[in-house]
């Protein structure tokens, strides 16, 4: 383990950013998300959640895929290169990192998703340990250690220092490029740690939402969780909005669109929300006409439908961002808890 | 995808010598879509025409680009040589590569340019046309004319006399309107019942004209060429297949003390009354508010004493459904009340009179029986004062801004008849200005001021005093001497201001009419459509439309029946179809569209809709085409696009756009 | 600004023009033989209250640098009522646009008649001017339409 | 609240209403939801608390597609978008009765966050029935009091007042709450050079991720289909791929309800990056009422807006230029 102080991390910024693209927790406007870092940029690691999770670093909202050239009546395809530089991704959380992996069985499964996985060969995931969780986050409930990220790199800011552990080879590699400004941690600092990883655990365990059950949403739940009439009153208030979709570090459905250059097309992919309208609408209409069949499609996907397809895995992480977020005051733990009161009352 | 020819004309040199027409032809050629382009010297000729013709046979176009002079000039030219080959005329574009292009040009690389990009604007909308269809409705030959003044009867008069049938609908019980109510008419100062009897007279008498008194247009439906109108006949009280217009039950009639709207409220009739002599119908009808009968259930007396019989308390209103062709509209105008005039004591002293109820004062059928007399001790006034502008011109809410128009005159014709009549009456008009544009007006009223020594001062009256003796005292400015004048007067008459009738609002919205701030209706154009109103198929007669006097009003009505006779002429109407249409799944039915539908085109209707799969009843607006003029103002304030426009559609714009900023 | 730098930025223009009025004006000025530069595109609308402001916010996404609207003078309207609409919208388009940051020049409304061939060759040129003082178009233009 | 559930039991017992629009507790201190409520027995669950900000006036136009009744609890806010929702034919006023709930100012937990506070475990002080002065608020990390007014939306420091304007009947009492002038940020705005306001909307435009939650929650834009879903105007866009959409969507968004805006605040108030929306719709509204004289939308459920309507003698669009 190593460690460096707080006052140099702007150093170790500009060092990673000599070499590569480093993306980290920028505030802007009063908000604080990933961004791409600039020398005077305002990295912000205090935040604990920033308003969408890392995952664009790797499945950014909007890409794209291949350009159209028109001359006259004769169009050339030029397609778009993959990633081949390297990048860090610095400050994500556990659950975000849990998010990747949910991600990873989606767009590295055959077939496999290039633009994806060409992003995931090249970033380094520097990952931190969430100092203050807070009253909306779960990641508990998904198996997450919300003090021990299961990155490349992972790192905790405890007092003013960042002690700093390579876990992957990646992450070898990267501490080797910065390791000038590293310092070696002894047992002392390896304490300092432990205590905030107790320290952590310790407040995830008040955390309102720590103990929340998942019992009876499995794989195996379909029929019955898809029938319950719960969800009838459950969807009311929802706005049919996409902040859901959008800050969660698991969605993972995009929309594939042309936009007319003038000159050509370029089709691009951006993040679509299952709570639309308009989504997977096809010429005959859309296969799920209301919006409770789509509220309930997004929580069944997460919570039923991905665990039946991933050998149980949820895919959802229990970050909470939906809890903060939601227009309506819905999310997911609502819909866990609601279940659990009516106990699936048909 | 559209098969397109795209045809670029030389105009000879016009265009030809700034433009090169072969690179043209060239570039539009390479345009997705495109699968004919040539250049000709000139399109417009019967050998361009021709060119255009042939490819369209030959190369089986769907859509055709003309780059040529201004569309104004030759679009329709070319649309009818389009339509010659079996090609719907609206899939015709025009680039306007002349007065646009090559005409304030000179660089001949620069206009080619441009030439390629407005052509490339017209490919890229032709791409988007749709086949057009003109509609087609047909028209009722009948008209209806709402109000039987002297505008009303005019109109009706001269559509009866091209041959079509008219129904006048009267709302009093007898036509006339406010002429009738006339004593004398200027210039000529000739009697207003005796030029305007024979008219009403000739309207009864028409074997085509119907005239439905005592009655009111209830509900308007349908549009130009096929209105349908429920009128309401109310009951009358009185059978006029039997009535034989004695008189003999009004004169036993004991119920006397009623106000005689004819005369302005000055004397009183009995309950059951004819409103004047000349009265066409010549019918009396039962005022039922003030009959004995009908309050209490005792008298019957009127139907004691009718020997026809006609008496009849049952009867009920009717409603008759008539359709129409069109519709004329001459619901004339009233003074406005003045009430809110105490400076002028109106309510105060009953020597304080308007003009209106110096014309029945004047008058030989009036309540004094056309002698001059103040209403207050029947004495002969000595001292008149006349105040001119009484509302008219008026910047506070009490009044009106504009001019009510025929004041100056009837002021001097009533000055000039009193001087005429009762010459050691001093008479003394106060004016803001004398208004006399208009053929043998001004003589008319330099006649008054020179010949018949009637004292007109520039200046306004602040105030009339009714004083204990009776008389009243009248304080005004002379602005011209700049001093304060305090006169005293017998008697003071008021030119109120006139105001369109206060059922037009009504009515207007039935018809869908446009009306303005002051309650006049609107005129399609103010300049080129004034008899027109903006909603298709309806006409304005006389002062409902703005303040006129008898001959401009006699004018507009005769413009007006030629307006209606040039529709109910047609057997079908063919439309513009260059319409809104909106699209049932889209739109919101929030009426904001109709808010600014200048020709009331847009109506709404509840209908069952198949929203990709979701069946509900919706709120949906439907666009009359027959109505729809094409302007496009629903289109923008529709927030959701469900409101478009065929033949100017928002992606045919947008295409025009596009391809010009790429 | 200099001649140079003409020559290296021409912009592009686009000109609604209501079917009635203007578009007649612009005839005008053409059979007048009254030049303006060919910057200016005209795109033929019924009415002023057919221009959409989504019309004027494509144009500049796609590149234009400036765009115009002309209809008929208040009270000459062919509809009677559709300038005043258009009227009403561009007022508050353009004062958003302006409220944004972006350059209020670009956009503008003239009212000219189809006597005023003079009025609208005038208008024409006084508007390109402008365009050619604010430059090109950037604050809001989609990067991707660019050449 | 109390006062309020006691009514709501009555009305659904004569069956004057079949349903109760109103809040349900949240499992946080800070997120109730809206709820209906058809039984009596569900209204136990029944809240109206600071934390209940959302403007229900919009869930009445599904509700009034449903068999009879709806009882709905307004805020005075709310109430300026129910007029205006009527005055569109979009909501059924026959199929609503009105409860005017009374409202002393609406929280925001952002604001807490922005102080620093995290780790919520409860809130008090910001019932109905509380001064409304205070907040006490519990936390892991710690017990914290702020000033109510400092966790308060944006929208109620410039409080239109506390008078209802369509109602069946008012239960609890409002507080004033404004403290600020409605069109000072505008004005502010105004002020600075076109780098300067390029720059602020530029930076604050960047963060939106086209979640369409402001457009979702407006009850002003209530199209069935937006343009920005539709291809109408070949505007259907998911994302803001270029910087020009950010503002293309936010413009039109504005424009498409400025004379219809009642200035709710719900934009704001929803936007998960806080981006400060109400500013488009108070340029119009500020717009509006200098150019063509002072209207606030949902005032009344008759007039004709101001885009909807025009005078002789309108300004000229010129004038944004001369304006400099």
């Amino acid at each position: 383990m190593y460690k460096i102080e707080k006052e140099n991390l702007e150093a170790l910024f500009r060092k990673i950013a000599e070499s590569q693209d480093l993306i980290l927790p920028i505030k802007k406007a009063g908000q604080t998300n990933f961004g791409l870092w600039n020398e005077g940029e305002e990295a912000d690691l205090d935040t604990l959640k920033t308003v969408k999770s890392g995952k664009d670093a790797f499945f950014p909202q909007s890409e794209t895929l291949y350009t159209c050239v028109r001359d006259g009546k004769k169009l050339t395809v030029e397609p778009e290169e993959l990633r081949s530089s390297p990048f860090v991704v610095f400050g994500m959380k556990a659950c975000d990192v849990k998010g990747m992996e949910v991600l990873d069985k989606v767009f590295l499964a055959d077939p496999i998703d290039t633009f994806y996985a060409a992003r995931r060969d090249h970033g380094t995931i520097v990952a931190m340990a969430c100092h203050e969780p807070e009253e909306s986050c779960f990641c508990k409930v998904f198996g997450t250690d919300a003090a021990d990220p299961a990155a490349d790199v992972a790192v905790w800011m405890v007092e003013g220092t960042l002690y700093w552990k390579a876990i992957s080879e990646k992450g070898q590699a990267l501490t080797e490029a910065v390791k000038d400004l590293l310092t070696d941690a002894d047992a002392s600092d390896e304490a300092k740690v432990s205590a905030e990883k107790e320290a952590i655990h310790n407040i995830v365990e008040q955390l309102p939402y720590t103990h929340l059950s998942l019992e009876g949403w499995d794989g195996n739940a379909t029929d019955e969780k898809f029938n319950s009439p719960v969800w009838e009153t459950l969807y009311k208030p929802c706005l049919a909005c996409g902040t859901c979709t959008f800050v969660c570090p698991t969605c993972q459905c995009y929309d594939i669109k042309d936009y007319d250059t003038g000159h050509g097309v370029k089709r691009y992919r951006c993040w679509d929300s299952c709570m639309y309208s308009d989504f997977t609408m096809m010429a005959h209409g859309n296969n799920r006409t209301s919006q409770m069949q789509r509220f309930r499609q997004r929580f069944m996907h997460k919570l039923v439908y991905f665990p039946a397809n991933n050998n149980g895995m949820y895919s959802c992480v229990g970050c909470g961002r939906c809890v903060e977020k939601c227009p309506s005051s819905l999310n997911i733990v609502k819909v866990i808890k609601a279940f659990e009161k009516h106990g699936g009352e048909k | 995808m559209q098969r397109i020819g795209v045809f670029v004309c030389h105009c000879g040199t016009n265009i030809a010598a700034t433009v090169d027409v072969k690179k043209v032809v060239e570039m539009a050629a390479k345009e997705p879509g495109v699968v004919h382009a040539e250049d000709y010297q000139y399109m417009c000729s019967e050998a361009g025409q021709a060119k255009i013709i042939n490819a369209i046979h030959e190369k089986n176009l769907t859509g055709i680009v003309v780059c040529s002079c201004s569309p104004r000039m030759h679009e329709a030219t070319f649309r009818k040589a389009a339509a010659k080959a079996g090609l719907n005329p609206y899939m015709v574009e025009i680039a306007n590569i002349r007065e646009h292009c090559s005409w304030i040009h000179k660089d001949m690389e620069e206009a080619t340019l441009k030439a390629v990009i407005l052509a490339r604007a017209a490919i890229a909308k032709v791409n988007l046309d749709a086949p057009l269809q003109p509609g087609e409705s047909l028209v009722t030959k009948r008209a209806l004319v709402i109000g039987g003044g002297i505008a009303g009867i005019q109109s009706a008069l001269d559509i009866a006399e091209a041959g079509y049938e008219v129904d006048i609908v009267e709302k009093l019980p007898s036509i006339g309107g406010r002429m009738s109510q006339l004593d004398k008419t200027f210039p000529t100062l000739d009697c207003s019942a005796c030029i305007l009897t024979p008219k009403m007279v000739e309207a009864a008498a028409h074997e085509k004209i119907n005239i439905y008194t005592y009655s009111e247009v209830e509900k308007v439906s349908g549009f130009v060429g096929d209105f349908t109108v429920d009128i309401r006949k109310k009951a009358r009280s009185v059978d006029m297949s039997k009535c034989t217009g004695c008189g003999v039950c009004s004169e036993k009639c004991p119920s006397k003390k009623n106000a005689n709207e004819f005369n302005r409220g000055l004397n009183n009739r009995s309950a059951i009354y004819i409103p004047f002599a000349q009265a066409i119908p010549n019918v009396p009808v039962i005022d039922r508010e003030n009959c004995i009968k009908f309050k209490t259930g005792k008298c019957g007396a009127c139907s004691k004493v009718c020997a026809a019989g006609a008496i009849d308390y049952e009867q009920k209103d009717e409603i008759v459904t008539q359709k129409y062709g069109a519709i004329v509209v001459a619901t004339g105008f009233d003074v406005i009340p003045l009430d809110k005039y105490d400076e002028y004591a109106y309510s105060q002293s009953k020597d304080v009179i308007t003009s209106l109820e110096l014309e029945r004062i004047m008058n030989a059928a009036g309540p004094t029986k056309g002698h001059l007399e103040r209403l207050s001790d029947g004495k002969a006034p000595k001292n008149i004062v006349f105040v001119q502008c009484v509302g008219s011109r008026c910047s506070d809410e009490r009044g009106k801004s504009y001019c009510s128009k025929i004041c100056c005159m009837y002021t001097a014709k009533h000055a000039m008849l009193i001087r005429d009549k009762y010459p050691d009456t001093n008479v003394t008009v106060f004016y803001i200005d004398v208004r006399t544009p208009g053929k043998n007006f001004d003589e008319f009223y330099r006649r008054a001021v020179e010949d018949y020594g009637v004292n007109y001062v520039k200046g306004q009256v602040g105030k009339v005093i009714p004083q204990p003796d009776g008389t009243l005292m009248v304080q005004a400015s002379d602005l011209l001497e700049n001093k304060q004048i305090h006169m005293e007067a017998d008697m003071v008459v008021l030119a109120a201001a006139i105001e369109p009738n206060k059922d037009v609002r009504k009515i207007a919205t039935m018809l869908t009419a446009s009306i303005d701030t002051n309650n006049f209706l609107t005129e399609a154009h103010a300049k080129l459509r004034p008899v027109e109103s903006p909603t298709a198929g309806i006409f304005l007669s006389g002062v409902c439309q703005g303040p006129k006097d008898i001959p401009e009003t006699v004018a507009q009505a005769g413009a007006a029946a030629v307006k209606a006779i040039g529709l109910l002429a047609k057997d079908k109407l063919t439309t513009n179809p260059c319409t809104a249409h909106s699209d049932e799944l889209l739109c919101n039915g929030c009426s904001q569209c109709a808010n600014v539908c200048p020709y009331g085109a847009i109506s709404y209707e509840e209908k069952q809709v198949n929203d990709h799969g979701i069946r509900e009843t919706r709120r949906i607006a439907v666009v009359n085409n027959a109505l729809c003029q094409g302007c496009g103002a629903c289109t923008v304030t529709c927030p959701s696009g469900a409101m478009d426009l065929q033949g100017f559609s928002n992606r045919q714009i947008l295409a025009e756009v596009d391809a010009i900023c790429r | 600004m200099s001649i140079e730098a003409k020559e290296e930025f021409r912009p592009k223009i686009v000109a609604f023009c209501c079917n009635w009025c203007s578009y007649a004006g612009a005839d005008l000025a053409g059979s007048s033989r009254l030049s303006y530069p060919a910057d200016v595109k005209i795109i033929r609308v019924p009415c002023s209250c057919r221009v959409n402001p989504m019309f004027i916010l494509r144009a500049f996404e796609k590149g234009a640098d400036g765009v115009i609207m002309c209809g008929c003078h208040p009270g000459d309207c062919h509809y009677t009522t559709g300038n005043y609409y258009a009227r009403r919208r561009m007022t508050l388009l353009f004062s958003m646009l302006d409220f944004i940051g972006v350059e209020n020049g670009r956009t503008r409304v003239e009212w000219v008649s189809a006597a005023e061939g003079v009025k609208f060759s005038q208008t024409m040129n006084e508007f390109v001017e402008k365009i050619y003082s604010l430059g090109k178009n950037v604050r809001l233009e989609d990067l991707r339409c660019r050449n | 609240m109390q006062e309020l559930i006691t009514r709501a039991k009555e009305l659904l017992a004569d069956g004057t209403v079949v349903r109760v629009l109103g809040w349900k507790a949240g499992d946080l201190s800070y997120n109730p939801e809206a709820a209906y409520f058809e039984t009596a027995e569900s209204l136990d669950e029944f809240v109206y608390n600071g934390f209940c900000g959302q403007n229900l006036s919009k869930m009445m136009i599904e509700a009034s597609k449903l068999e009879g009744k709806t009882l709905v609890c307004l805020k005075p806010c709310d109430t300026y978008s129910f007029n205006q929702l009527i005055k569109e034919h979009r909501v059924d006023r026959e199929k609503a009765y009105i409860i005017g709930v009374g409202c002393k100012g609406k929280l925001n937990v952002e604001k807490l966050r922005e102080m620093g506070i995290k780790g919520i475990k409860s809130i008090s002080g910001a019932e109905l029935t509380d001064a409304c002065e205070e907040l006490h608020i519990s936390t892991i990390y710690g017990d914290k009091t702020v000033a109510y007014k400092e966790a308060m939306l944006e929208r109620c420091h410039v409080c239109k007042g506390k008078e209802h304007m369509i109602y069946d009947e008012i239960i609890g009492e409002s507080k004033d709450t404004k403290d600020a002038d409605r069109f000072a940020e505008v004005e502010k705005i105004e002020k600075m050079s076109p780098e300067e306001r390029f720059a602020f909307f530029q930076k604050e435009l960047s963060k939106c991720i086209r979640c369409n939650a402001c457009r979702n929650a407006c009850p002003a834009c209530s199209c069935r289909k937006c343009v920005f879903d539709s291809t109408k105007f070949d505007s259907a866009q998911k994302a803001n791929v270029d910087s020009f959409e950010e503002k293309m969507f936010h413009i039109i968004r504005a424009f498409h309800v400025a004379g219809r805006c009642t200035d709710c605040g719900e934009c704001s108030r929803v936007c998960p990056q806080g981006i400060p929306l109400h500013l488009f719709n108070r340029k119009f509204i500020k717009d509006i009422d200098t150019f063509y004289g002072e209207y606030q939308a949902g005032a009344d459920d008759q007039s004709k807006g101001p885009l909807t309507s025009f005078t002789f003698d309108d300004v000229e669009p010129g004038v944004v230029a001369e304006r400099g």
